[in-house]
């Protein structure tokens, strides 16, 4: 028996696939009664293993086992006459596979060729005027849409697998200072920019709340962002 | 510096998702073809200088700008209107998440008072409502009898054109979506496969308009 | 159409973060311009053939392409591998073989249901059917009228997006099942999965080299 490696098949169909190319058997003339008892070595490997796919493997050991066993009673016949081959349903099963495996390893290909093009990254900088009557739904920007893209920086801070204790030297009025620079140097800038890059969810914290105090004392205003859980930040002249 | 590097230098600008500092261009210069690669920061000012220039002499409506962090592409702002149209076109194409959120509750849970859906919502949902009214997704179908007899909403036939339903149960039930999603995840999820339902359906109709109307 | 229209085209097409339809083009120049300006789909693709061509003339290294029914600016392949170098998104994991294959037939027999789809793979599909939607290459796209009703599925524009279809007519034809047997194409394929494994460990090893890097 050749070493083969159980996780390398998508399922028993292909594990029989496997077999019949690596034997040269023809397809349409499978000899049932070699294959079954090849086929049951595997399932007996994958049972030991408890695999989740045992399930699917065993009904098709007990289909291999039911076609062995029509194969020694006499044949039956169809409607015009002609013997019915025990394996038809199986040998159509396999080709219909075997022919979406080979769209599969089209696919493979394509997914190459087009993993090396790169589209255009950073739209943001690009200089817009929008047509005042086209901002229907979303013209003002609720506090829950401000709730969500809290949320939003929250959740995308990746948890630390090693708990270190690190003391944050960190206050609101520093982000408030940083958030003033950020917008002197960009004259607007989105909420997640403004957040991106910060690794602890304390300093995101306090940076939205200096963002709040920001916009209480009119230093400073907000609107939607084309992105969905993102809004813009802008400073106010007079502010 | 090889001259080869201005089209690194180009594509590294062009495909990065954030701006690029002459820094990094000049780090994945040398990751990929050694640190002994001879190129410095001016050589890559000088480089952008020398692509916008191109830019300009062949009439290209972009170019290549820095600002604080690093290097992007910008479209020369002669066009800002055509950009504009064109990204309002696109927050005019998607229905916003709250108002998804509003339309599958009332969808699944119809026919729902204002008060049910907002304790579902957790906010106000009026400006929802309305757009979602005006929209003809949504209609009143009536009024509850408990206390202020609050009105009842329901989805409409529009409702279920606009999402390529034959009728209400057609909808995936939560059900089936929890079987499939299986995971925390599933609300998300659910969204999800609801804005594409959204997209979907929009883009058919724009092409269905194109094909009814041959003028377009 | 007037000559100025190519810098319009130019820029809708290069500030637009989805590839961009012929349509959708003519509908923006139309809205900011009039409706009476006369410009057809074949003034738009003879168009950017044009800009194509000049692209390559000034060794530009990013072309226009048409992708996912649309047009979008796409960086030339031989520089894949700087902005591997930097970014992370592109060391993204590839599609297993068992979502590739589920892909393959979702997408010839679109809309398909699970049972009929577990059919033909011979396993149970629900963990993949689950990635899928995940990665919103796969959504639902109704209920089949059979018994039981159901769910239906398709592929999405991301799915065209991600394999660089232009639409699924583009997708590469099955052959005919009696092709598949008269052809010995045990070792061709083998030679296939092996390149993907070389190519595959060249990009791991570019990012482990990268996360090695200490003035990261």
């Amino acid at each position: 028996m050749y070493k083969i490696k159980l996780d390398q098949f998508e399922g028993p169909l292909d594990l029989l696939l496997f077999f019949i190319k690596r034997d040269e058997l023809n397809i349409y003339d499978i000899p049932i009664s070699r294959i079954t008892s090849e086929f049951l070595e595997y399932v007996n490997l994958i049972k030991l293993m408890d695999l989740e796919v045992a399930g699917d493997f065993i009904l098709m050991a007990s289909t291999l086992m039911h076609i062995k066993v029509r194969m020694l009673l006499p044949r039956e016949v169809d409607e015009k006459g002609d013997e019915i081959d025990p394996r038809a349903d199986l040998i159509k099963a396999l080709l219909e596979y075997k022919k979406y495996k080979e769209v599969a390893e089209d696919l493979t290909f394509l997914e190459s060729n087009q993993r090396k093009l790169n589209f255009r990254g950073y739209f943001s900088a690009d200089e817009k005027i929008a047509p005042p009557e086209y901002d229907i739904l979303l013209k003002n920007i609720s506090v829950y849409d401000l709730a969500k893209a809290f949320k939003k920086a929250i959740d995308g801070v990746k948890p630390q697998v090693v708990h270190e204790i690190k003391k944050i030297n960190i206050s609101i009025d520093d982000q408030i200072r940083y958030i003033l620079d950020r917008i002197l140097e960009k004259g607007e800038i989105h909420f997640l920019s403004l957040v991106h890059g910060m690794k602890e969810k304390i300093r995101i914290v306090i940076t939205f709340i200096a963002l709040l105090e920001l916009t209480k004392i009119e230093k400073i205003g907000i609107r939607e962002s084309p992105e969905f859980n993102d809004f813009v930040i802008y400073g106010i002249a007079n502010g | 510096m090889d001259k080869s590097y201005s089209s690194i230098i180009e594509v590294l600008i062009f495909s990065s998702d954030e701006p690029i500092s002459e820094s990094e261009i000049i780090r994945a210069i040398k990751g990929i073809d050694g640190e002994d690669i001879e190129i410095s920061s001016e050589n890559i000012s000088d480089t952008v200088d020398l692509l916008n220039k191109s830019y300009e002499d062949s009439s290209r409506s972009f170019r290549i700008k820095k600002i604080a962090n690093g290097f992007v592409f910008v479209t020369s702002e002669i066009f800002a209107k055509y950009v504009g149209y064109l990204s309002s076109e696109k927050s005019k194409r998607r229905l916003s998440q709250a108002a998804l959120e509003t339309l599958a509750i009332i969808a699944y849970k119809q026919p729902v008072t204002k008060p049910e859906l907002e304790q579902i919502r957790g906010v106000n949902s009026d400006y929802i409502l309305t757009t979602l009214l005006e929209k003809n997704l949504i209609t009143i179908t009536g009024r509850a009898e408990s206390i202020g007899r609050p009105l009842l909403y329901g989805t409409t036939t529009e409702f279920l054109k606009y999402f390529g339903l034959y009728n209400l149960s057609y909808l995936p039930k939560p059900r089936e979506i929890e079987e499939i999603m299986k995971d925390e995840d599933f609300i998300e999820q659910k969204n999800k496969i609801m804005m594409n339902f959204v997209e979907e359906s929009l883009e058919k109709e724009i092409s269905e308009d194109k094909n009814d109307d041959p003028a377009e």
